[in-house]
Parts: C-alpha cells; sequence; structure tokens
C-alpha cells in the first residue's frame, strides 16, 4: 500500500514501443459497441422535446393528446423530476439544463420527454405536446449581455469576487482575478507596449458519437445505464443525486465511446432517460440527433478578451495584463476564471494581471472542451506577444525563449513551477528545420506556445493473474484515445511479461472502485500509476507463493524480469519460477493472484506545447489553406508513442478547425443558424496537412515511469499559430476568431481602401 | 510554520488576508486550521480547492505531507476536457 | 408514407398526377432524404424512378447528349465522351458533396431542389442545357433556368418530373468551365459560384459567351451584361475587369451563415474571371 | 403506413426484411438485422460514419431507404474481412493508429475500400479529397490517410 510515485530512471522494454492496441478489432470490424449499439428486452424510443426560444417563461405544458397516441408509453416534464429548486446550487443547475423546469433559457433547452414503442409514436407524440411560452427577450452576445440594460438571465443573480456585492442582479456571474507585482509601474518602464481586443466564437467539440444510453429502472430501485460517457462513476453519481436513487443500485457501463473531448464530462439526457424508465417502468433508449447534440450539448465559450504587454527594448516583458470575458451560458461556472489563469502560463513576468468575467447568455450550458478556456486566451495572449516582437524587431521564438518561465518562476496564477518543459519546446522550435524552410508566394509562418494544467485524481485498478499467468486489468477510466494499449504495456513492463500477455478492460461501477473521469488528460497518467501500483502488490503476493513453494522466507525472493528469483549463494540449485509457473500454482499456494490499487493520483504537473505552423491565403478570396504544420510538445514519457503523437495531431486539427471556419451562429431570435455538420464547418481530410509532431521526453518527477498527460495541450496553441501565420502571409492581425474568408477578405479589402 | 496563499475568491472568507500562516504538517491538518480559523471556508474547501505545493498541484490527496519553507497555494478545483 | 418503384414514366405522371398530400420523385434521395429527417417535413408518396432503365442512362445524340434523371453524379465523370465536351459541367456535378453523395446525387435534383447555391445550375445554364418534362399530357422542354423559380420553389407542376438533361452539342472552338468558393476544401454548399461557356471565333476572339453565377440572389443569375463583357475580348485585363464588375453589379446576394454580401459580391468576379479563364483556355483547345 | 418486403444481397447473403417505407437503409441495418457496424453521426450525410457500398459505389446508407436495396448489393463493415483474416485495410488501420475513439472507423474502411477498388495506386492528395466525406474528429486524419496509402501499397504488391 505503501506506493511510491516518485520519478525512477530505468530501460523500459515495452513502454515506449507501438504495438497494436486490445480493442482494435472490434473496431476495424464494426463489433465495438458504442452508446447507440446496445439494446434490452422491452426497450422503449425515448425523444426530447426542446424549446425554440432563446429564452421564455414556460406558461403551461399540456401532454394529455400526446399520451393518448397508441404506442406512447411515458412523458416526463420537470414535474416529474425531484424539485431542487431550494437544494444545491449546482445539482438544481445540472437538472434544470436537462429539463426546464420554470423558463427555457436557450434554443434547444429540453422542456418534456417521451418513450414510446417505437420511432414514429415517440415522433407523433412530440408533435402533440402543447407548450405555452411566454417569450422573453434574449442575448446571446458575451459584450451585449454585460451591458447594463441587457435582457436578464436570472433576476437573483449578484456578481460575486467583487467588494461590495452589487446591489442590482446583472448577467455577470463571478469576476476573478490573478496576477502580482504592479502593471501600471511595469507598464510605466516599457518602451512598447502592444494592446489588443480580440474576439472568439463559440465551438463545439465535434465528436462523430452523439450523446446516447439505454436506461432501465426496476421497481425495487435498482438501475442500469449504459452510456457514452468519459466517466461512468461520475454520471452514476450524478445521477444518483439528481433522481434521488442509491449510489449502489444504479449501476453504469461505459460503452465504447465515441469522442469526447470534455463533451462527456456531464450528463445531458441520461437522468431523463432513467425518469423515463423509472415512469414508463421499461427500459429506454435515448439517443441525441446531432441536431440536439449541436444545440444542446456543451459547446465551449465565445470570449472577448483585451490584452495589453508592455517589453522594454532589450526584449524583456515589463507588464503583462488581460481582462477576459466568458459567455458560460445560462449557469454560471469558472470558464473565464480559467482562462485568467492560463493566459500568460508560458511567462515569467514581474507584474501581471488578469481579470475574467462569467456572463450569462441564452446559449446552451458551456462545458469543457479539451484546455477548457486556455485556447480564447493563448490566441489573444500569443497574437499581442507576436505583434510585440514583430515591433521590437526580435524573432518570435527567441523573444519568448527571453521570457519564457521556467524551473523557480512565480506563475501568473499565483503558484512557483517546478521542473517545466516551456523553455525545451522553444529551443526544439528553434532548431526545428520547420522554422528554417522557405516559403512560398503568399505564404506566412507563425508560432505560438500553450499552457494546460493537467490533472491527476481518484483512481482504482484491478490487476488479477490468472491461472495460465496472463493478466487480466480492469480500470475505472474511459478508453477515448486507446489507453488501454498504453496501460496493457504498462502492466507488461512493471511484471516484466509480454504485452500480449495482458488484456486491459473497462470495469463497470458495480465492479470496481470509484474513478474520475478521463478529463484533464488524466486517463493513461493516473491509471498508469495505478497500474504500477497494482503490480507491484501482485508481484508482492507472487514473491509470497514463490517463497511457499521453495519454503523459503519471503525476504530472500526477489522479482526480475517476470521471475521469482531466490537471492543468495544457498539457493544456487533453485531455477527462477516464471509468473506462469507460480500462477499455476495458486490454487494450492493461497488461491487466486491479483494485485489491487486504489490511489489518489496526484502530481500530473502542468504540460507546455509550442507550434509552427506555415499557411497559404488567396488574396482575392481570403480563403487559407494551411501548408505545412509542427506540433512540439512535452510528453514526460510517452508510453505509447503513436497514440501520443495521435493527440498531438488530434488537438491540432481542432485548433486548425476553430481557427479557420467552426462557429456557433446564431440568428436575430437567438436560435442556432447552423446545427449540423455542413455549415458547423470542422476540418475535413483534405483540409488538412500531415501534422508533424516532436515528443519532448523530461520525466514528470511525480511519476515513477516519468509520465505526463498529453492529452489538452495541442489544442492551446493553433489559434495564434495560425492567427500570427495569417499576419506574416498578408501583413494584417486578425483578432477575431475563426478568421473565416469573409473576414479575412474584408480585413485585406479595408486595408487596400486606406 | 508555512504561509498558504489564498486564491482572491477566498480572501474575502478569510478575513480579506491573502496569506495565513498556519502550523501544519500535512495538507489536511493546514485545512482543517483555515477552517477551524476562518469558518467560511469550510465550504470551499470542502469540494472547491485544490492545494499547491511547490509548483505540483493536488486536487485530492489531503495526506501529502508540507516540507518545511514550501510554498503553498490555494487555487480552485479545476476540471479539463 | 407509401414508397412506389414504377417500370415506366407513364406510370410516374399518373402517380405523382393522382397523388394524394406531398409526393416527391426519388432518385439519389440525397436532398429528399434530409428533408425526411425533419420532424416538420411531411411526405405521403415517394416514387423511386431508378427502376426505369432509361433513367439511369447516358446517351449521346445527334443534337447532344441526353442524361437521364437518375444518373448519378459520379457516372458524369467517369463518361468521356460528356467530359471532353464539358468539362465545366462535369466539374460542377463532380464537386457535389462527397464520395458518398457522388454515387447518388443528380443533376436533375441539384436542379429541383431548387438551392440557389447548387453547383450544377450555373454550369448547365451556361452550357445552354434544357431539361425534358415528362407530364401526363406528354413531355416537354424547358431552358434550365427556367426550372428553379426561387430558392425551393420549381415551375413544375403537379404531376410532372424531369426525366432527362439535355445539353447541346458542343459548337467548335468552344470550353466552359464552372468554378465556387467553399470555407473548406470539400462538403461545403457554395457560398459563391460561376459558370462560363464561350465560344472564339478563328482569330481566337470571343464570339459569344454566357456567364450564370451561383448563389448570389434567390435562383441562378444569367447575366447578358457580364457576357457582353467579354464578347469580342480576349480576355485581356480590361474585359476580364469588366466581366467581374458585370458579375458582382448582376448578383444580389443576402448575409447568412455562409458569406456575407460584401465577400459574395467581391468573390463572384474573382471566380468569374477565374472561370472565363479556364473556359477560353478550354475553348482555344478545341 | 404500409410495410415494404426487401429481398437484397449483403455481404455475400441473401436477405429479405419488411420495413416501413420511410425508413433508411442505416436503420433497417441497424435495427432490423443487427448490423450495427455502421455509425449513425449526423443522419444528414454530412460525416460518413455510416458508409457502406452499394452496388460497387460508396454510399451514406443513411441516405438510402431501406426499399432502395431491393434486388442491390451492398457490403457493409461486418463483411469486410474474410472470415478471421482481416482485409489489409484493416490490418494497416490498427498497425498505424489510424483509429482512437474508432467510431469513424468502419466507415472510413468501406470508403478506403471502395477508393482502392477503383483507384489501387492513389496519390495523398486523391485519397484526402475521397475521404473528405468521411469525418474523424480525433486523428486530425494523418494516420488514417498513412494507413490507407500503406494498404494500397501493400495491396499492389499482392497483385503484381
Amino acid at each position: 500500500m505503501n506506493f511510491d510515485p516518485t520519478y525512477r530512471s530505468q530501460k523500459f522494454r515495452s513502454v515506449g514501443t507501438r504495438p497494436r492496441r486490445p480493442d482494435g478489432i472490434d473496431k476495424v470490424t464494426g463489433r465495438a459497441r458504442y452508446g447507440a449499439d446496445f439494446n434490452m428486452p422491452g426497450q422503449l424510443v425515448g425523444r426530447i422535446l426542446r424549446s425554440p426560444h432563446a429564452h421564455a417563461r414556460i406558461v403551461r405544458i399540456d401532454t394529455a393528446r400526446a399520451e393518448a397516441v397508441k404506442g406512447v408509453k411515458a412523458i416526463v416534464t420537470a414535474s416529474d423530476l425531484p424539485d431542487l429548486t431550494n437544494g444545491n446550487q449546482s445539482l438544481f443547475n445540472i437538472l434544470d439544463n436537462c429539463m426546464a423546469r420554470s423558463k427555457v433559457l436557450y434554443d434547444g433547452h429540453a422542456v418534456a420527454a417521451v418513450a414510446a414503442i417505437d420511432a414514429n409514436a415517440a415522433k407523433q407524440a412530440l408533435k402533440l405536446i402543447e407548450v405555452e411560452y411566454e417569450v422573453l427577450p434574449h442575448v446571446v452576445d458575451v459584450d451585449a449581455a454585460m451591458l447594463p440594460d441587457a435582457p436578464l438571465i436570472d433576476k437573483t443573480l449578484f456578481t460575486g469576487g467583487v467588494e461590495p456585492t452589487p446591489e442590482t442582479p446583472s448577467n455577470v456571474a463571478l469576476r476573478s482575478e490573478f496576477g502580482h507585482g504592479d502593471i501600471e509601474s511595469g507598464f510605466a518602464q516599457a518602451d512598447i507596449v502592444v494592446e489588443r481586443s480580440y474576439r472568439t466564437e463559440q465551438t463545439h467539440q465535434g465528436y462523430i458519437e452523439p450523446h446516447a444510453c439505454v436506461a432501465s429502472c426496476n421497481s425495487d430501485g435498482t438501475a442500469e445505464l449504459w452510456v457514452c460517457t468519459q466517466g461512468h462513476f461520475v454520471f452514476r453519481q450524478t445521477c444518483a443525486d439528481l433522481l434521488g436513487l442509491d449510489v449502489s443500485k444504479l449501476r453504469v457501463t461505459s460503452s465504447e465511446i465515441g469522442g469526447g473531448f470534455g463533451g462527456k464530462t456531464h450528463v445531458w439526457v441520461e437522468p431523463v432517460a432513467l425518469a423515463l424508465s423509472r415512469k414508463a417502468g421499461r427500459p429506454v433508449k435515448l439517443v441525441m440527433s446531432r441536431e440536439e447534440v449541436f444545440r444542446a450539448s456543451g459547446p465551449t465559450s465565445a470570449t472577448s478578451i483585451d490584452v495589453k504587454i508592455g517589453a522594454r527594448k532589450d526584449g524583456t516583458i515589463t507588464a503583462a495584463a488581460a481582462n477576459l470575458r466568458y459567455t458560460n451560458g445560462p449557469y454560471a461556472d469558472i470558464w473565464a476564471e480559467l482562462g485568467a489563469m492560463t493566459s500568460f502560463a508560458c511567462y515569467d513576468l514581474e507584474n501581471v494581471k488578469t481579470v475574467g468575467f462569467e456572463v450569462l447568455v441564452n446559449r446552451p450550458k458551456v462545458a469543457a472542451y479539451r484546455a477548457p478556456s486556455a485556447p480564447m486566451a493563448a490566441f489573444a495572449v500569443e497574437s499581442t506577444i507576436d505583434e510585440l516582437a514583430q515591433e521590437l524587431g526580435m524573432d518570435p521564438v527567441e523573444f519568448r525563449i527571453q521570457n519564457a518561465a521556467s524551473e523557480g518562476t512565480k506563475s501568473s496564477y499565483g503558484p512557483v513551477y517546478g521542473p517545466i518543459g516551456i523553455g525545451p519546446t522553444l529551443e526544439a522550435a528553434q532548431s526545428h528545420p520547420h522554422v528554417k524552410a522557405p516559403l512560398g508566394p503568399n505564404q506566412g509562418r507563425g508560432m505560438a506556445c500553450g499552457f494546460w494544467f493537467n490533472f491527476g485524481g481518484q483512481t482504482c485498478t484491478d490487476l488479477n493473474v490468472n491461472v495460465d499467468g496472463t493478466v487480466t486489468l480492469a480500470v475505472g477510466t474511459v478508453d477515448v484515445g486507446g489507453s488501454r494499449a498504453s496501460l496493457s504495456l504498462i502492466a507488461a513492463e512493471e511484471l516484466g511479461i509480454a504485452y500480449e500477455d495482458v488484456k486491459a478492460v473497462v470495469a463497470d461501477t458495480a465492479t470496481l472502485g470509484y474513478n474520475d473521469m478521463t478529463d484533464g488528460s488524466r486517463g493513461t497518467f493516473s491509471s498508469s500509476m495505478a497500474t504500477i501500483s497494482a503490480a507491484r502488490n501482485a508481484i508482492g503476493v507472487m514473491r509470497h507463493r514463490a517463497a511457499l513453494q521453495w519454503d523459503i522466507p519471503v525476504e530472500d525472493v526477489t522479482w526480475e524480469d517476470g521471475n521469482a528469483k531466490a537471492s543468495g549463494e544457498k539457493y544456487g540449485n533453485l531455477s527462477p519460477l516464471s509468473i506462469k509457473e507460480i500462477a499455476a500454482a495458486s490454487g494450492n499456494t493461497g488461491g487466486p493472484i491479483a494485485g489491487h490499487s486504489e490511489m489518489v493520483a496526484d502530481g500530473a504537473g502542468v504540460s507546455f506545447a509550442t507550434h509552427i505552423c506555415d499557411v497559404e491565403v488567396d488574396p482575392e478570396t481570403g480563403s487559407t489553406r494551411i501548408v505545412r504544420y509542427t506540433v512540439i510538445q512535452d510528453a514526460g514519457k510517452a508510453v505509447h508513442p503513436a497514440y501520443v503523437e495521435g493527440q498531438y495531431q488530434g488537438g491540432a486539427a481542432q485548433g486548425i478547425g476553430w481557427a479557420l471556419n467552426e462557429e456557433y451562429i446564431y440568428g436575430e431570435d437567438g436560435r442556432l443558424q447552423n446545427p449540423g455538420f455542413l455549415d458547423y464547418r470542422i476540418p475535413v481530410c483534405s483540409d488538412l496537412p500531415m501534422i508533424d509532431t516532436q515528443i519532448l521526453e523530461i520525466p514528470n518527477p511525480n511519476h515513477p515511469y516519468g509520465v505526463r498527460g498529453v492529452g489538452e495541450t495541442s489544442i492551446v496553441p493553433p489559434l495564434a499559430a495560425i492567427a500570427n501565420a495569417i499576419s506574416n502571409a498578408v501583413g494584417i492581425r486578425m483578432t477575431h476568431i475563426p478568421m473565416s474568408p469573409p473576414r479575412i477578405l474584408a480585413a485585406l479589402n479595408r486595408e487596400r481602401n486606406q | 510554520m508555512v504561509d498558504v496563499k489564498l486564491w482572491a475568491g477566498l480572501v474575502p472568507l478569510a478575513d480579506n488576508q491573502q496569506t495565513v500562516t498556519v502550523e501544519a504538517g500535512t495538507v489536511r491538518e493546514l485545512l482543517r486550521q483555515l477552517g477551524d480559523r476562518y469558518p467560511g471556508l469550510r465550504e470551499p474547501i470542502k469540494n472547491e480547492v485544490a492545494v499547491v505545493m511547490d509548483g505540483t498541484i493536488y486536487r485530492n490527496d489531503w495526506s501529502v505531507e508540507l516540507p518545511e519553507n514550501a510554498e503553498v497555494f490555494l487555487i480552485r478545483r479545476l476540471a479539463g476536457g | 408514407m407509401r414508397y412506389e418503384r414504377p417500370k415506366t414514366t407513364a406510370e410516374v405522371t399518373n402517380l405523382l398526377a393522382g397523388a394524394v398530400g406531398r409526393a416527391f420523385v426519388l432518385a439519389g434521395g440525397t436532398d429528399l432524404l434530409v428533408r425526411m429527417k425533419s420532424d416538420d417535413f411531411e411526405v405521403d408518396l415517394v416514387v423511386d424512378i431508378k427502376a426505369i432503365p432509361s433513367m439511369s442512362e447516358i446517351s449521346e445524340t445527334a443534337d447532344g447528349f441526353e442524361i437521364g434523371a437518375a444518373v448519378p453524379c459520379a457516372v458524369l465523370g467517369e463518361n468521356k465522351a460528356l467530359v471532353a465536351a464539358w468539362p465545366g459541367v462535369v466539374e460542377a456535378a463532380n464537386l457535389i458533396g462527397s464520395t458518398q453523395i457522388q454515387g447518388r446525387c443528380t443533376i436533375a435534383g441539384n436542379l429541383c431542389n431548387a438551392s440557389p447555391a447548387a453547383d450544377s445550375v450555373p454550369a448547365m445554364v451556361a452550357a445552354g442545357a434544357h431539361a425534358r418534362i415528362a407530364s401526363p399530357d406528354g413531355a416537354k422542354i424547358v431552358a434550365v433556368e427556367e426550372i428553379p423559380v426561387g430558392p425551393g420553389e420549381t415551375s413544375l407542376k403537379k404531376g410532372e418530373f424531369i426525366e432527362a438533361i439535355l445539353i447541346p452539342k458542343r459548337s467548335p472552338r468552344s470550353g466552359d468551365a464552372y468554378l465556387r468558393f467553399i470555407p473548406r476544401t470539400e462538403m461545403d454548399i457554395a457560398v459563391v459560384g460561376a459558370g462560363v461557356r464561350l465560344t472564339l471565333d478563328e482569330q481566337g476572339g470571343i464570339e459569344s459567351a454566357r456567364v450564370a453565377l451561383g448563389a448570389v440572389g434567390p435562383k441562378v443569375v444569367l447575366s447578358e451584361e457580364a457576357a457582353r463583357a467579354i464578347v469580342g475580348s480576349k480576355l485581356e485585363e480590361a474585359a476580364l475587369d469588366a466581366l467581374a464588375e458585370a458579375c458582382s453589379a448582376a448578383s444580389t446576394p443576402i448575409d447568412d451563415k455562409r458569406g456575407t454580401v460584401e465577400f459574395r459580391k467581391h468573390v463572384v468576379g474573382v471566380l468569374a474571371r477565374r472561370a472565363a479563364k479556364l473556359a477560353y483556355k478550354r475553348a482555344g483547345e478545341n | 403506413m404500409v410495410s415494404v418486403p426487401v429481398s437484397t444481397t449483403i455481404n455475400s447473403d441473401e436477405v429479405e426484411f419488411l420495413c416501413r417505407a420511410d425508413e433508411s437503409l442505416l436503420d433497417v441495418l441497424r435495427n432490423r438485422l443487427g448490423l450495427m457496424g455502421a455509425k449513425e453521426g449526423c443522419g444528414t450525410g454530412d460525416c460518413g460514419a455510416c458508409s457502406v457500398i452499394m452496388d460497387g459505389r460508396i454510399v451514406c446508407s443513411c441516405l438510402v431507404l431501406g426499399a432502395e436495396a431491393e434486388g442491390r448489393t451492398i457490403e457493409t463493415i461486418e463483411g469486410m474481412a474474410d472470415g478471421n483474416e482481416l482485409h489489409p485495410l484493416q490490418k494497416k488501420f490498427i498497425e498505424h493508429a489510424a483509429l482512437q475513439c474508432g467510431i469513424c472507423t468502419p466507415g472510413f474502411l468501406m470508403a478506403a475500400k471502395a477508393l482502392l477498388d477503383a483507384n489501387p495506386d492513389p496519390t495523398e492528395e486523391e485519397i484526402r479529397f475521397w475521404l473528405a466525406g468521411n469525418l474523424c474528429r480525433c486523428t486530425g486524419y494523418d494516420k488514417i490517410v498513412r494507413a490507407v496509402a500503406d494498404a494500397a501499397q501493400e495491396m499492389r504488391g499482392k497483385r503484381a
């Protein structure tokens, strides 16, 4: 139990190789079962009725005609759900978002749900539910929502974090502030100050698999939920809290998950499916349509950000400030606060101040999206840094190196850094052939840095040694990107056996202790630490069993390369016992062999990346093509390098889409205009070049193998890297994301007409 | 003795102190003492804080020992994607 | 909803003429099935025309090409004679949707969907294509530009359907081209489109031209001013400028989720210039 | 609603089913025939996750009516491997780590198979444009393109 997570340098045999993933064949043959690929006997089809208004009071809901439709088995509205109005605010918000209680707060907000014997009956019933709305004025724009006369989303909301608390309500839920030093005196020391305002539009994670679940509630209070989620234990807790179920009686199984990126860390339809099942007395399958995913799951914030940075002629930044306004959707959260914490995290600053404002608007509740809130802040800061370097006549990489944070730097969000990787990624960028490659006509090059925290968290893992010496590894962190392969490598490494002899599975909530979600880049970090611990515990058991077999003291048994060895001269004639031999004898040496671990895997270590990007801009149409892209990021130790590269490439691609085309477009009526993949334009295969990656391995001192989280940071730099490249190509600084062709062409035409 | 720095949101709950000095050997002792001294901090301590010790963020592990002269920071517990 | 798969054109027109409620012809289905996904869309009868052999055939006649209403766009790209004669029409048809969509979508359907942004329509209009319309009263031939009358609206009457698209024989020294603008490299609806067909005189001057523009008005725009701007020229810079200006002037676009008025009016000129150059080059090679 | 009886060939097997007239081929495959390898990512032909090959052409099964399958030949991901022998594309996708979450993988594999059936030696650009109707949100497409190119090379080697 006394697990020591400290990093120890070692030569790896399995870790760092690129074997085939254990779920590979299921996934290339169509056998892998995702959220919508599971059925139960007697299952009903669930559908949700959604608000066509951005903001309205629900005057009346009449379900009588819908209930009369043949085949309809249950209809649920907020009145069928527990009333949490005077309870825990955050639980109230979660449930109110799943099913509106008194007001609809955005286009797509759920107002009622139906369970029927087939899709057709459900569709008919939805049409017959009568909802009377009193339409209220709405606001979707972040700056407009902050104006004194803006329509109020929550009349009981008074801005927190300011002294004294305001006397009038507003849409600003919270003000947060970070920094140190004195920025006024800092700016006074500057020779050059650059100050700009930026905007970014709302984007969606865009996972290809819509939310889907099958819920089955029994009359004795037991229930099962099959669901695509990033955290089935968290979903279990949330659903139990919302619906008043016993945690032990709700068994949640995570399906294979078709992408999440943060969007599947929150419940959306799952409590509704359970409520429908409870009312109907039959299992209910509820699958969101793509349109519902866009309108009513959790995109990221739209933002409006001001940045001011000053520097001396020698290239030293003397002061930096940012004011960040983030939409939260209709419920208060801390998205701007995250932006305020991360914005200047790459730099060593004497005087820095960031202020964040959480702004309520009539848009869907904001959810985490890969390094949530950091990309927008990085866009604003890294664009300003680039402009400052330009004005100073300095190379942008050199300028950043001169001001980069390092071990001992007091971070802009408060704490002092331990060993960190921003410097090495910048130095790698400086010597990368990409920065010296020639550019063609209308082409430009940009670079930018990014930061993300990374998290660890609660983790529980079981490792069972089977009688044939193979190993079953049960983990509780959902595998979103190949972590079963990585964790099998870890188990093989620690036990000294072959990768092929380990089979990793994701266990359901009834068969393993609690695990936090696969979020915060923690899946492989946390579960690998727990796997190492479980493996060490199993080795302890096996040493003991070998000692029994040999009849010698356990202290004299060591573990080397997958074998128990009797140490010392006196045992010279004892040949080592392999796992297979120990396992085969286990029935007579004490029964099954297993290693367990329950831990808090903390010490994930912050993460940095540097990206380099070449673009080509068509000056006649404003169209931008990504010509070349390079990602440099610290992985601590890449367990399965192919999947580490995959994370780098995937994050970069999402950032490229965000930078160039993706955005939520609202009409005057507050309704979402583009709730589909046709007009919410994520990058397609022909939009992108190969994405080069360079993995740095600066060991994390708080992990036995030096592993760091790698999932999120790669989405942070692209917005700024591309903006800087466009600026380099056409001489215009784009301050509004996405930098879609109409925006670039308008900027070019403005420049030409000046 | 350890100096604990509080994030801005906690300061009003701690008599407007940005830094609080406590005598504690582990994170748990530290948090208990903070809660005893400033009852307003008890609620956020339950599920809103993470402890940063010498640059490393701890979200859950309150058994961690505080080294002499450690830099200790309370920040908000954050979530990722 | 009822699904019918008749074997003759007469059966199709009779089914459509006698339909109670909303009836639709199904060829590729890439627009119809998308609309059927919406809870608000009701359909009572779908008439699948693919069991009628002529609907899936391309034939070369003395007058040109006759393309059955159910011929997938991918098949147009595989027809060497058609590609050689009307590369602009084929390229436009092959720009619609993905590879998956290409295997199903048709230019007749693209026309009947009556989207102002339909890719194949400006190219067909520039080429001087016609539609042969079947009805219980017999067939008639109508210029392609007469089919759409506004967004989602066509001039087809109850009982009528397009059975074939007729593309004329290409005259000597002629060439066509179609270009569109989309934000990504694939999968988008045209923000702006421009189709150009040119015929040169023996000296290489432009003898006649047709310029058709997409997504810049409620329906495809056939601009005579744009054509006049280049007739008699050899596409000198001044003629190209005049073309671009005429195209911008002929455009009455809207601001929407896909583009702005300013952007469309500018880029329609850019695309018309580029398409004209390409068509000119092709005409010179013929 | 009148049900439509359909006789068709799926993965070389003769199959008969009854479906609603407005039911998509995707829904028939998934809900009536138990072939759940094709996924619904959008239902509007924009993501390609439901791709199947019909009479030799790659199509989105969400944009085909079940009734239209009458007399056609349909290939789905479940029929791609020859028993236990994976198709070279399937092998290369695993080898190259060309999938992360894997939800788009069946659609990509079907589309890539249709490509290599039509063009055994595609350029990178041809691969990218052919596959533009298949959305992947995890990989940035890099490893997918490499896997398809590698499979094409291996398959050419076998043919030669």
